[in-house]
Formats: structure tokens, sequence, C-alpha cells
């Protein structure tokens, strides 16, 4: 079967399973490939699979509980979510739960413990890996600028709650300026422009985007201003501009990314068909975030791919460029 | 007394002034043109003092290289409300110039100067058809390009499947980051004045431009003296779709890598531009000067608040108050003048 | 007894009686068709998602009424379930929360309200109040005690079967709202003034006073909606009602409400949100693809502009959109 | 009491009295102050000095002054009860529908008007609507009703009406102040007479010992025997343009006109009965459902009224703020928007051609503006008009002008002007349409006069010899009728 949805299948049959899939949000490159991801292992799995159901919301948490209790309507067996509420859906949840349907939360979680399993990567250690490393690389002595998701999305608050713990146990770095970039390039970029502008004194910058990065890296390059050390994500357009900064050499430049890997989705769907046989899943599965340094960062980058893929994939090479071109 | 006279028996103390004079024009121009360029000159000041280089040459030219986009896209959108109209798919259409612009450029044989064409071509389309539906019937434009832009966002969002493909070519990028003559001025800003100063042109000295005026002003008096009315709408859609694609690619340009959301905040800080500029919604008046420092405006406020370190919640209630504070004020001029 | 039907709910009924007729089809058609839309979670679900749009869109029709429109609607739902979330910091706990929440919406719409009055454009003024009602949300919501008072939103997300009492509250709210609007004398003024400005002066009409109820009524729905919001997501969201504007302003122009002011019936609100709602659930149920939802909802706006050009009711409505916003008449005390 | 607005002194020292049951005229010319010291009378308006003193009030209600204004204040979108409940005084926060509809029903009956209370006023007709407006004044049984040009949309029976139910609220003791520019009108209601030029009083009498000619010399401070300019010496035969088996659907059936260059051809009859479409259709404004138009003989096809334009024809609509004027505009850009394209033949705009061209116009007219870059807002209704058919006059290859109600509300002084420049006009060559409920005006300025009568033709009078009887009798139906 494909990875579209078909119509309604009503029930599950004995040879597969009906799976229903929340995309929460398809707005940017990572949450793309996060259901690329998915779909991509439904291909691998499709001896156990029947039918599947994508949903869309969006990035609105009604919408996800909406979907969600659409899903049940239509009695799926198994329910992959995002949830984008964490306290909303959990009515949702119950009432899946009261259905007899196993659910799956993936990359982000639910105050609530009806669940069948939750797959993430924490994101205050995310926050937190980067900064150490910061700090690290400053040797404790700094002015450095953080950037920011957007102020009110978990993601963003927690990765920053977990950074903000390591700097202030560092009293010899200075936060500057915090702006919230909204994981967009060019927003990273105009805010970081205007504040070299004002303030060209930056030893360092914090940021848990990895196109965020990549708009500070040509802000500071804009600006006339030698590049400093940076956080970042893994996505390979960093990660190229990371590597040709190596290769041209003599910049103040290096870096660290720290991933949330996007395979996270299709370890979910695993998941959902083992328990869905009645296997036993861990119910917390929560994972170290992955880290790519100068020292490995060759292991990673993929010269021969689109800037726009976050390289901890599973995909092949093939669905990387159906997915980006 | 005025030539203008024959046999009149009031006096009036302004036709003391003869027309056309230098005094009568300063009279003229409207209120919310002098409180607009005395706010860009606040910002200035504020960008002066707040910072430790300054404010200097190289630095406003960055700032106003960046603000391009907007520059571009305000022109656009003051076309359309000069002429009674409103373009609420301006945003839309520029993401839609962005994944086109990426899309083409990957394709082989692609070349910047043909891609760019092409994407230019196709907003103008989107905009024809806009201008079409709404000349064509009565439905208000604050709706109907509400309506298209969900439409255009729902055809690109399916289209893409959310992930937008392609890459955009140095050749492009260079618009937004290239020096022009090493200079700190990019070559989008120069796209941007260029564009000003052409519709500027076309708005004030030729006659299809005073009729978008005249349309604005009363389009059922336009109608029935003989001005094609639905020619300029069309027309007037039509130019806000290519100059807001023409604004997509300086955008996407700038930021690298086209997206479905980027260009949302456009719409309204387009809409916002024009007005601190001095057009009414109401049609009929507008002007570049005004707008080019409704765009200034907009682009300063946000270096100043950055450059303060202010934090993005703050940023949002300072600009909101900012610009009910303009609104305010020239609803007050307006209305002193009309006494 | 048609005589207890009043003639002018008789009459708003009979003007928007295809959209009626509409939302009834559509229920019946879904109900046969789909059979995973008559199940309880279904109706539930359905229920639960139109309460907040029916109290927006309500409050949306109000204003659009009055001769304006309230792009602000969205970040104050926000900033409601934000101000919820303060219980703990305000005396009196929850309740006081809540009260204070749906003072905060009225406030805002009266500044709304205000500041249309001293003539800005009610689009922008509106606008610009959204920009900083969304600041001020943010700000709160990064206060450190803020947490979601569950017991009260608990009550408040309370079902009599599938049927969400607040499901109820926004029905009951639009009837009052409708009531308001079309038989108290202050109504009639925000009709009057929504319609023509400048003769509603002239003849020396409260518009002053109709012109800030309207926008308070906007602010207060809104703030109803975002409690309603809240007893689904249960959190504390500034930025949730961002999809409410331009909901709300659809349902509004589907209910064929003109967007010049002054025509229409606030009661076709609901007809036109359970046809929007009612669709939606049938591409979700039906696993067509999500994103036509979107076209949909264009294309549907079109429709019901071209529907509402076509019907016609020889009210210039069109030409009249180009109105300057709400100023005095010069010379008129 | 005086009031005056910036520069303008609207009224200056005016002293009047009026006692209960009297019927006032107040009669000037366009911009003398009447509205303003209307409103200053009904405290609409604060007076700079003076004041206004009433007798105690008498009766259980007190004193009560009701005014119909110059514009119609009525919403379209509510219906005549709603309308009429208003803004009425006392009554609580909440409407009473029942008792709103049966006091309207009783209004309008009372008044002898024949309008279904639940109809909503955007479907009435004008002349309606004027009626609903005075069945609103009247409604609250005024001690004071000011009436500010109540007739100037209103036809003969219409006005029959507003006269009797004047009459018996001033047999009931209402003084009543009656503002118009129809004379006639005056001699036929009024008592006692105020005139004021340029907002200072000239006269304050009895109506009594006044003729029209007298009135309007106390009113201009000049004879007016000149109103209307000569005829055509004689009517040419060949029409420049002409409507041939006209229908719309239930508006016109079968009409057939024609206007000949060169002479001025009026087509009248009373509210309603087919002149505005016939007006429309000849400005391509509205398109014939059938029969043809005719240039020169041959059918043409108007798609729009750009079409007309291009042939030569222009109109002058009868609204000027709604359908005329860009009212934040120029006096130089409202005047040259039909001849834009002429005036600046390479479509690149020449400020020194414009202000030539109209600075011609504006002296030929005798336009009173301070400067052609004023806006036309600005300016008074009369000088509006002027520009409105001005604009015609910029146009090179003008062939026919159909004039839509050309001098409503416009004083006697800018009418004699426009009708010099209507005529000159004529003369030139130019076949002059004149659409107009003034019967005067039609008799006067026009050569020929078709008469309709329920959408067709009821009447072709050569105006030389028509009286106004005449065209009465076919725009009452004529022999059609009896
Ligand atoms: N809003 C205004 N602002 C400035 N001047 C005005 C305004 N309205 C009217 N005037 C001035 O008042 C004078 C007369 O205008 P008004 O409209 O009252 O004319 P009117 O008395 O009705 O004359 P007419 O007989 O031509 O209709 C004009 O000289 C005009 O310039
Ligand atoms: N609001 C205003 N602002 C400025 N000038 C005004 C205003 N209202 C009236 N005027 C001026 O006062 C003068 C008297 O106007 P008014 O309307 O009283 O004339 P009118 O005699 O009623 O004329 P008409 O016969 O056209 O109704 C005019 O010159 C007019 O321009
Ligand atoms: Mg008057
Ligand atoms: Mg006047």
């Amino acid at each position: 079967s494909s990875g579209e949805p078909d119509q309604a299948g009503g029930s599950a049959s004995s040879e597969g399973l009906v799976v229903g899939y929340d995309s929460y949000f398809v707005g940017n490159t990572w949450s793309a490939q996060l259901e690329a991801e998915f779909l991509s292992a439904t291909e691998r799995e499709s001896a156990d699979i029947a039918d599947v159901i994508v949903t869309q919301s969006e990035n609105d948490a009604q919408t996800q509980i909406s979907n969600v209790q659409s899903m049940i309507a239509r009695g799926v067996d198994v329910i992959i979510v995002t949830p984008i509420s964490p306290e909303g859906i959990v009515p949702a949840l119950e009432q899946a739960a009261a259905a007899d349907i196993e659910v799956i939360l993936s990359a982000s979680g639910a105050e609530t413990d009806t669940y069948t399993s939750y797959i993430n990567v924490d994101d205050t250690d995310f926050g937190a890996t980067g900064a150490q490393w910061l700090v690290d690389t400053l040797g404790g002595e700094g002015r450095i600028v953080a950037l920011n998701g957007i102020a009110g999305v978990p993601t963003s608050d927690l990765r920053y709650e977990g950074a903000q713990a390591v700097f202030e146990a560092a009293p010899g770095i200075e936060v500057v300026s915090v702006i919230d970039g909204g994981w967009d390039q060019a927003t990273a970029k105009t805010s970081v422009e205007s504040l070299l502008a004002a303030d060209p004194d930056i030893d360092g910058v914090w940021s848990q985007g990895g196109s965020m990065t990549l708009g500070a890296i040509e802000a500071f390059e804009a600006a006339g201003v030698p590049l400093v050390p940076m956080t970042g994500e893994d996505s390979n357009g960093l990660l190229k501009k990371w590597s040709s900064l190596i290769a041209e050499g003599g910049t103040g430049f290096d870096a660290i990314a720290v991933a949330k890997p996007t395979w996270i989705s299709a370890e979910a769907l695993e998941t959902a068909i083992a328990a869905a046989r009645g296997e036993q899943v861990t119910k917390d599965n929560l994972l170290e975030p992955e880290v790519i340094t100068s020292e490995n960062l060759d292991e990673f980058v993929r010269d021969d791919l689109p800037d726009s893929l976050w390289v901890n994939t599973r995909m092949t090479d093939e669905e990387v460029v159906a997915l980006f071109g | 007394m005025s030539t203008t006279t024959a046999s009149g028996s009031r006096t009036d103390p302004r036709s003391q002034s003869p027309s056309g004079s230098v005094a009568e024009t300063l009279r003229r121009v409207p209120a919310q043109l002098w409180v607009a360029y005395g706010l860009v000159l606040a910002c200035l000041l504020l960008l002066a003092v707040s910072s430790e280089g300054g404010l200097t040459l190289p630095r406003l030219l960055r700032i106003l290289s960046n603000a391009a986009p907007l520059g571009v896209v305000a022109i656009a959108q003051t076309i359309v409300i000069v002429n009674r109209g409103i373009d609420l798919s301006v945003g839309p259409v520029m993401n839609t110039a962005a994944i086109l612009t990426a899309l083409l450029s990957a394709s082989p044989g692609a070349r910047p100067l043909t891609t760019t064409v092409l994407v230019v071509l196709a907003g103008g389309g989107i905009g024809l058809l806009t201008g079409l539906l709404l000349a064509f019937t009565k439905i208000p434009p604050l709706l109907g390009t509400l309506a298209t832009a969900t439409v255009i966002q729902g055809v690109y969002s399916l289209a893409t499947r959310g992930q937008p493909r392609g890459s955009v070519p140095d050749g492009l990028r260079d618009l937004a980051d290239g020096r022009v003559l090493g200079s700190p001025a990019s070559a989008s800003l120069l796209v941007w004045l260029g564009l000003l100063v052409a519709v500027g042109a076309v708005l004030a000295r030729t006659v299809a431009g005073q009729r978008f005026y005249a349309v604005g002003a009363n389009p059922r008096a336009a109608r029935l003296s003989g001005v094609p009315v639905r020619a300029h709408t069309v027309a007037a859609y039509c130019a806000s779709g290519a100059l807001a694609a023409v604004a997509g690619i300086l955008l996407v340009a700038y930021s690298g890598s086209p997206s479905l959301t980027a260009a949302d905040p456009y719409t309204l800080n387009s809409v916002v531009a024009a007005v601190i500029g001095g057009a009414a919604l109401a049609g009929g008046t507008g002007s570049m000067t005004g707008t080019f420092a409704g765009v200034a405006v907009l682009a300063l406020l946000t270096t100043v608040l950055n450059s303060f370190s202010v934090p993005s919640p703050v940023q949002l209630v300072v600009n909101g108050a900012v610009l009910v504070a303009m609104l305010l004020l020239n609803s007050r001029l307006t209305r002193s003048r009309r006494r | 007894m048609p005589e207890l039907l009043s003639t002018t709910a008789s009459r708003s009924v009979r003007r928007a009686g295809l959209l009626w007729l509409l939302a009834v089809g559509l229920v019946v058609v879904a109900a046969v068709a789909v059979p995973a839309f008559r199940t309880p979670v279904s109706v539930g679900s359905l229920l639960a998602s139109m309460a907040p749009v029916l109290l927006i869109a309500t409050g949306q029709a109000v204003a659009v009424l009055s001769g304006g429109i309230d792009l602000s609607v969205g970040a104050v739902a926000g900033l409601t379930t934000v101000v919820l979330s303060l219980y703990l910091a305000v005396p009196g706990g929850a309740p006081v929360a809540l009260a204070l929440a749906l003072v905060v919406g009225l406030v805002v719409g009266l500044l709304n309200g205000a500041g249309v009055l001293a003539g800005v454009n009610p689009l922008l003024m509106t606008f610009a109040a959204a920009g900083i009602v969304q600041g001020a949300a943010l700000l709160l919501q990064s206060t450190p005690d803020a947490a979601t008072p569950f017991e009260l939103v608990r009550v408040l997300g309370t079902s009599v079967g599938p049927v969400p009492l607040l499901a109820v509250v926004a029905l009951v709210a639009l009837v009052a709202a409708w009531w308001w609007t079309s038989q108290s004398r202050l109504g009639r003024v925000v009709q009057a003034a929504g319609y023509d400005q400048r003769t509603a002066v002239r003849l020396g009409l409260p518009v002053r006073r109709a012109t800030l109820a309207a926008f308070a009524l906007s602010g207060l729905f809104a703030a109803l909606g975002g409690v309603a919001i809240v007893t689904r997501t249960f959190t504390a969201d500034a930025l949730v009602g961002s999809s409410a504007v331009i909901d709300s302003i659809a349902t509004v122009l589907v209910a064929g409400i003109a967007i010049t002011g002054g025509v229409g019936s606030v009661l076709s609100v609901l007809p036109a949100a359970v046809v929007v709602a009612v669709v939606g659930q049938v591409i979700t149920l039906t696993g067509t693809d999500p994103y036509y939802q979107t076209i949909f909802k264009g294309v549907l706006l079109l429709l019901a502009m071209g529907v509402y050009q076509l019907a016609g009711d020889g009210l210039r409505v069109p030409w009249r959109l180009g109105r300057p916003a709400l100023v005095r008449p010069a010379g008129l005390a | 009491m005086s009031r005056s607005f910036g520069a303008t002194r609207a009224v200056q020292d005016i002293s009047f009295t009026i006692a209960p049951g009297e019927v006032l005229a107040l009669v000037g010319e366009n911009g003398a102050g009447k509205s303003t010291l209307m409103n200053l009378l009904v405290g609409a308006l604060e007076p700079d000095t003076g004041s206004v003193r009433v007798a105690p009030p008498s009766g259980p209600h007190g004193r009560r002054v009701a005014m119909v204004h110059q514009e119609l204040s009525l919403f379209d979108n509510l219906t005549v009860a709603e309308n009429l409940e208003l803004d009425r005084e006392g009554g609580g926060a909440v409407v009473s529908e029942r008792a709103s509809r049966a006091s309207a029903r009783s209004v309008l009956e009372h008044l002898g008007v024949d309008v279904s209370v639940d109809a909503t006023v955007g479907s009435l007709t004008v002349g309606q609507r004027q009626l609903v407006e005075i069945a609103k004044a009247v409604s609250v049984s005024p001690t004071l009703l000011i009436l500010d040009e109540p007739t100037s949309s209103l036809e003969g029976p219409q006005v029959a009406l507003l006269f009797a139910a004047v009459r018996r609220l001033a047999a009931a003791g209402t003084a009543v102040v009656f503002v118009s520019h129809r004379t006639e009108e005056l001699f036929e209601l009024c008592d006692r007479l105020l005139v004021m030029r340029d907002g200072v009083q000239v006269e304050f009498g009895p109506l009594a010992g006044h003729t029209r000619a007298s009135l309007v010399e106390s009113m201009v401070g000049r004879e007016t025997s000149t109103l209307y300019p000569g005829r055509a010496p004689s009517l040419p035969p060949e029409p420049e343009i002409e409507l041939v088996d006209v229908s719309l659907a239930g508006r016109l059936h079968g009409v057939s006109l024609s206007f000949p260059a060169g002479a001025v051809t009026a087509v009248t009859g009373l509210d309603g009965h087919g002149q505005t479409e016939v007006a429309e259709i000849l400005a391509g404004a509205t398109r014939p459902a059938s029969g043809t138009v005719a240039v020169h003989g041959v059918p043409v096809r108007f798609s729009g009224p750009r079409a007309a334009v291009r042939r030569g024809i222009g109109y002058v609509p009868p609204d000027r703020r709604l359908d005329g004027l860009l009212l934040d505009g120029s006096v130089a850009a409202n005047a040259t928007l039909a001849a834009a394209p002429r005036v600046h033949p390479r479509g690149v705009r020449s400020p020194r051609r414009e202000r030539r061209v109209v600075q011609g116009l504006v002296q030929r007219l005798a336009i009173k503006a301070s400067s052609l870059h004023q806006p036309v807002v600005e300016l008074s209704g009369g000088n509006q008009q002027k520009v409105l058919v001005g604009r015609w006059l910029l146009v090179p290859g003008l062939r026919v002008l159909v004039l839509n109600d050309p001098t409503r509300g416009v004083d006697v002084g800018s009418r004699a002007q426009i009708y010099a420049v209507v005529r000159d006009l004529a003369a030139s060559g130019v076949a002059v349409v004149l659409v107009s409920t003034d019967m005067q005006e039609t008799l006067g300025l026009s050569d020929q006069i078709y008469v309709l009568y329920s959408g067709r033709v009821s009447g072709r009078l050569l105006a030389a010899d028509a009286t106004e009887r005449d065209v009465m009798h076919h725009a009452m139906g004529g022999d059609a009728r009896a």
C-alpha cells in the first residue's frame, strides 16, 4: 500500500493494521521529514499494514484533538501522534484507550500515562548539551546570543530552559540578547544583523535550530564581523557550510550540532506494530540527543544531498531526493 | 482675490495665495506624510544613540537593503489601496514565488534571469485572476483576496505537501547579499528604489496613473466618465501580483530557502506601511513617497527594538502601540483639516 | 404561530433560507453516507470544536454589523487562556480568574471601539490591538506560576452525553446576541449606524454607545471563545486563536452578513458554522487529503460571496466598502 | 444669530420670529445659509452669537421640534417601521415590534402614504422614501416642523399629500418653516417670508404681495428674466441618436425617442415612469433588454458608459456626490476626468496644459474656487454641479450630452449659467437630452419634450407652444389612460 490515505477501511482486518498518523505540522523541513520518515517506514512494514490514515493538524491543538477523535470514530487499530498540547490531548487519548486503540506518542509527550509508548529526545537535554559545549569552548567566559524558536512553544521553551541552567552555572557567561528567530533563517539573519550593528562584541551564539544558525553565520558575514563558535542542529545545509568553513580554515568558527532525529516517527511505527502484535514495548523510550562535532562531521555531512535534509535519518537517499528535490 | 472668481462676492482668504505656488503645494502635502517622515527621523535618532557605533551610512543602507522585500510588496499594496482595494494575498503570493524560484532553479539548465521572469509572470498571472474575479463580480476585495489567499495557500501546501523543493542559486542570492560597487547597499535595495521611482512616476505623471486615483476615489463617477474601471482594477491586482512575486524572490534571495509561511507577516505589514505612509483604505489616496516612509519606519523600528535586545513579545506590544498612536494621530490630523 | 416568531426573526431566517436548508441537508447527508459521522465520539468532537468558532464568530458578526471588523478576536482568545492560567496569582482563584479573563476581553473590545470612534479604520485598529494583546499574552504566559486550573476547566468542559456544555452556552449566547442586535434599541442603532454612520450621527442616535457596545461584545465573545478553547486544549497558549480570525470572518461571510455593515442577521451564524464544520468533519472522516480543507474554505468563501451577490436585495453594498472609517461629519457636534 | 465656518460666514445677524400655526417660507440662493440657520434653530449647531428663544412649553408633551433634513435620513437596510421607531424619544431599551409596526402603520395611513411598514427602505422609490421621511417628522406631532427642501424628489400628487399634511399640522398649531427652491410651492403653502442672501437676512415679512419675479429678485438681488436662454430656431429632422422600440424588464415598454443634434430634448414624466432608465440607456450605463440604440441611424451596442463616451456621449448623473465627483479630488482632477486622454494626448500628464484648459473652463462657468487644486468637497453645491457639467465641455467631439436632473438644489444664478452653457452646446450642434422633474426647467430650456408614463411614451410636445397643463396631462397617462 502507498503512503497516501485511502478510503476509510472501517475495522481492522486480520491481515493487517489500520494505522492512524497525525502529522502535527509540515511547515518546516524537520517536521516534514518527520512525516516522510513515517511514510517511508510504512513502506518497509507494509506486510503488517492494511491501511494508513494520515491527518494534518497544522500546529493547531484543537485540530489535532479533532483529528485523533476522527481516527477513533473510524476505528483504527493504532494511533501515532505528536501532541501539540500535552494536557489537551489527554481526553482524546483516554477515548482511544477506551476503544482499545494502541497509542504511540512520537517526539512530544502528554500529561497522562494513558498511552502505549512514548518516544522522544529530551528537549531540556538538547538545549543543555549545546550550551555546555559552548561554555566549554569559550572557556567559561564570554558574551553570547541565544536564538530561540517561538516563545510559548514547548520545544522552544524547554530547550532554552536546559541551556539557561547551564549558562547560569557559568558565572563568566553573559547572555546579552535572547532572540526569537522562529526557527527561520531570514528572521534569525535580520535579528542578528541588527544586533551586530549595535554591538559587534559577541563571543558565541547558542542556537536551537539549524537554519537559524545558518542565518546567524550569514549575518556575521554580512556585517563583516569575524565568526564565533555557534551551536546548531543536524541540518545538512549547516553541516555543508560548516565543513566548507573548515576547508577555508582560519576562521574563529566552531560548532556542535545536536540532533533530535526524525526517525523517531519510524521508531514509533515499529513500536506500534509490536504493541499491536501483543509484544511488550518500552513505555517511556527517552533517547539521548545525537551529537555532531568537528571530529565526526565528515561521517554526517552529505554534500550530494540537499541542504534541507536532517542527516539523522533512516530514509534512503532516493527517498530523501524525492522529498527535498 | 482669486483669478478664478468671476462674479464672486464671497471672499476666501486662501485665495490670496496664487494657485500652483510652492506654498500652495506645501499646504496640500498630506499631514500624514509629515508625521511619517517625523517618525522616520525619530527612529534614526534613536538608532544613532542606541548603539556604540552610532548610525553610519553603511548601517542604514544595510537596514534598508534588508527591508527591500517589504518595500516592494508595500508598493504592490499601495497600488491596490489607491484603487480602493486591499490585497490580502500578497503574503501567499510571495511564498508561492519563493517556492517556485527554488523549484525552477533546481531544474536542469535553469538560469536566474529566466527563473525570475517566469516567477514574476506567475505572480502577475495570479494577480490577473484575482483582478478579474474582483472586477467582474461585486465581491469586496477584503474578502475576495482573503479567499484567494486561502486557496493559494491550500494549493501550494497540497503541491509541496509542506516541503518546498530545490534551492536558491548563488546568482540569485547575490541580489540580497552582493555589494553594489563595493557599497553596503545590496542589489535588492536598488530593485526596490527603482520600482518605487517607476511606479511613482506612473501614478503621478500619467493619465493612467491618475485614473487609479479616480477609480479609488469614486468608481461610479469614474465609470460614468468613461474611465475603464475594470481594466484599472485588473491592472492594479495584476501589478500587485507581479510585484509581490518580485518581493518573494528578494525574500528567498535573502533567506536562502523557500518556506510555506515565511512571507505571511508581509501581508499585514505591507498594509501597515502603506497606511503609515498616508494611504487610506477608502481609496483614492496614497503615494510612493509616503509608502517609502512607512516601510522605513517599520524597518527602523524593528532594528531599534532589536538593538535594545527587546524580547519579541515586548516588540509586538511596542509595534502595536506605535501603530495605534500613528493611526490616532492621522485620524486627528485628517479631521482637523476637514473642518 | 408565526406571530410567536417575531417578524424580524422570520425575516432573517427567510433571507438565509438557502443556508439553513444547506446546513440541515449536509448534516442529514453526512449522517447517512458516512457511518463514522454518526458515532458519539465524532458528534462530541464536532460539537466541541464548533463551540469556540460559534462564540467568536458571533462576536465578529456583531462587530461587522456595526460597520467594523475585529482582527483581535484571536489574540483575545489566546490572552483569555493565559489569564485563566494565572489563577494561582489571583485572590479568589480560578472563578475570579475566569471573570477577570472575560473582563479583559470586554476591555480590549471597548478600547477597540474607542479607537474606531476616534476615527481609526477598524481593520487597522483591531490589527494593532491584536499585536499588543498577543504580546501581552506571551509575556504573561512566561510567568513562572502559570498553571492550568484543571478543576474549573473540567467543570466547564463537562458533556451531557456527547453534547459539551460549552456548545450549549455558545448556542444560547448566539441567540442572545441576535436578540440584542435586532430587538433592543441600542442593537438597532448598531445596525443603522453600521449601514450609514453619517445619517445616524445626524439623527442624534447614540452612535458612540452603539459602536462601543458592538466592539465590547466582540471582545467578550472572543474571551468566551478562549474559554471554550481551554476546555479542549487545557493549555495556556497565547497563539491558540490565530486561526480564529479568518475562520470567524469566513463564517460571518457565509452567514450573509455584509462586510460593509448593517445588513444580515446574527442568527445565520449558526447554519454557516454548521456548514463549515460538517464539511470539515466529512473531509477528515473520509480520509480526503486534508489540504483540500484549506482550499475548500477559500472556495466556500468565494461561493458565499457569489451567492449573496446574485441574491442582491437592492442594497448597494459593494461600493460602500470604501466608506471612510467611523468619522463624525465635520461641523456636527 | 450668527455662525461662521472658518472664513465662511454662513449666517450673520438673523432675527426672526415664528408663531404657532404659521408657515414661514425660507428662501435664498444655494449657500445663502438656510440649512445652517435651521440647524441652529434645532440645536444641531451652536450659534457663535445670539440665541433661540421659545415660548414656555404648552401641552402635555412640551416642545417638540422635528426637522426633515435636506438629505434623506433613512436607513436602507431597515424596514419602514424600524426606521420610524429608531429615533423616537423615550421608550425602553427594548423595542416592541408589534407596537412599533402598528404605530408606523397608523402614521403612514394618516399621511395617506401607501407603503408597507415591513418593506425594507432600500426597496422603495426615492419619492416613497421622502414620504416616509416626512412621516417620521410628522409622527411626533411637533410644535415646530422644519422642512428643508422636502419636495426636491417628490412628484405632483406626493407634493399634494405633503401639503395637506402640513396644512393639517398648521391648523393644529404647529409652526412650520418651509425651505424650497420651487417658488410656486411657496405661494401655495406659506404665509410669511424670510429671504437670505449670503448669510444675511434681506427680507422678513408677509409673502402676500410678492410675485415670482420679485421673490427671485429679492433672493439674488438682480433680475432673472433671462434665466432661460432662447430656443433653437428650428428642430432639425435628422436624429443624432435615437432609441427604437426599447424595452427594459418592467421599466420601459417599446419606447422610441429621437434626439436631434443642435436641440435640447426633454424627457419628463412623474417620478419613476422610466425617464432615468432612458438617460442611463443613452449613457451606456444600462443595457436595454430589447430594441436598439442608433447613432445616425446605425444601431450601436454599448458595453458600458465607456463605449458611449467614446462615441461622444456625455452623462451628468443626478447624484453628484455619489455618482459624479471625486470629492477629495481637485477641481482640475474632476474637470479633466472624462477628457484626460484628450488633454494629455500621449498619456503623460502636462500640468501646464491642464492648468490652461481647466482655467478656461472655470472662467467660462464662473466657478468659484480658491484654486484649481482645491478639493471639490470644499466647493458649494452649485459650483460642484458646474464642475460636473463642465467636465463634458472639455471633451472634444462631444455629440450628445445627457443631463439627468442637472440643477437639483442649484440656485437661480448658477442655474442661469448652466442653462446658458447648455444652450451654447446645443447651438454648436450637440444633441442635448434633459431629464428633469422640474417642470419650469423642462418647459423653459428644451425645444421638444417627450413625456413618459408607465414606461411608455405618452406624448411628444414642441416646447415652444407647450404648457404645464399639457405636460401634466400626458404625465398622468394622457389619452392612453382615458
Ligand atoms: N468642508 C468645507 N471645508 C471648507 N470650506 C467649505 C466646506 N464646505 C463648504 N465650504 C465653503 O463654503 C462655501 C459654500 O458651500 P456650500 O456647500 O454651503 O454651498 P451652498 O451654500 O450650498 O451653495 P450652492 O448654491 O452652490 O449649493 C464654499 O465657498 C466652500 O468653499
Ligand atoms: N459644516 C460646514 N463647514 C463649513 N462651511 C459650512 C458648513 N456648513 C455650511 N457651511 C457654509 O455655510 C454657508 C451656508 O450653508 P447652508 O447649507 O446653510 O446653505 P443653504 O442656504 O441651506 O443652501 P442650499 O440651498 O444649497 O441648501 C455655505 O456657504 C456653506 O458653505
Ligand atoms: Mg440647504
Ligand atoms: Mg447647498
